[in-house]
């Protein structure tokens, strides 16, 4: 049961991260037209992002564990 | 269970409250760019109901695009 | 007592935000000076804008739950 | 019963903690542009305590303001 | 004995996930200024990858730097 | 016990700030170098304004105190 409260906590500062990033990005004041083709674009970036930046971080946290510093 | 369903009640109400002091924020610093009275005038106020319109609109394609990856 | 805390919890976020966002439009480095009497506008800005996107908000919520959206 | 009171002392010394960090996180950021030596500057030095000093007289104002809206 | 290791597996796993959201987030803001497509390109991936290394340097660093302090 | 689990909480605050603010004093996109001198620097600059911002604070709540005015 908390493995599960954490998978929503997790998706929850996802959605929530996402959300402020490409409204940042994609929309503009006085925000008169919503870009939804921009928001699609912006999600799959981030998604691909987040997949970038996990694999580089979890390489350095096993280099770390492996040459026993951290 | 009605102390269950008041703090549900409680919780669901303080989310929304949270959800407005950050719209606020967000919104204010794009739609209220000079302080030179302290009234808004009227394209404040309506770039500041076309932010929290948009920033939902994102918030919900952003929910939905990451369900349909799932 | 419940509902006492999150009148508090939401009072302090208010104090927070205002300040924050009054602080960074009205004053500037080096800070030599005050500026009340914009601290005073941007203050009653900020609580008009408040009112504007909780009421945005609120007839968001209210017109998705009536047509069972979110 | 002085347990209570070790607690209260702890949670208003971490507040000013906390405090702290935040505003010097806020000033540093305004006042300390670049970073050419590790000494700070007279006037790097006056702008963060002016900066401070700013920084509570708006909260103060705020605070007060908003007690006479209610 | 199982549960308190069981907890501390689950709370190290969700560091990481923490850590990951922000960093993707502070990468991405520097990394992709714009949104053409959903994919990354070759620069923005490297740049991704070098920003959490980068970044992973700093905390190191400063850790180390804040060690030597005391 | 507790008090050991602020020092760490405010250790941990105090390394993510510094951290967070040298990286972006110091490092730029697309982050193919690092700058270790100018971390060195930054957390040196950074320790001098922690200081100086908590003297003033500290300053200002025994004023504060005395003059029974908060």
């Amino acid at each position: 049961q908390i493995t599960q409260e954490l998978a929503v906590a997790n998706a929850t500062e996802l959605v929530n991260k996402v959300t402020e990033n490409c409204f940042k990005k994609c929309l503009n004041s006085p925000y008169a037209d919503g870009n939804e083709n921009c928001v699609d674009q912006c999600l799959a970036k981030y998604m691909r992002s987040w997949n970038v930046v996990s694999r580089a971080y979890i390489a350095r946290i096993q280099q770390a564990s492996t040459s026993g510093d951290i | 269970k009605e102390i269950a369903s008041f703090l549900e009640v409680e919780n669901s109400k303080q989310k929304v409250q949270m959800s407005i002091h950050q719209f606020t924020n967000t919104c204010f610093k794009e739609c209220v760019p000079t302080v030179d009275s302290g009234d808004l005038n009227a394209q404040e106020e309506q770039c500041l109901n076309n932010c929290v319109n948009r920033f939902l609109d994102t918030n919900i394609r952003i929910v939905k695009g990451l369900q349909s990856l799932n």
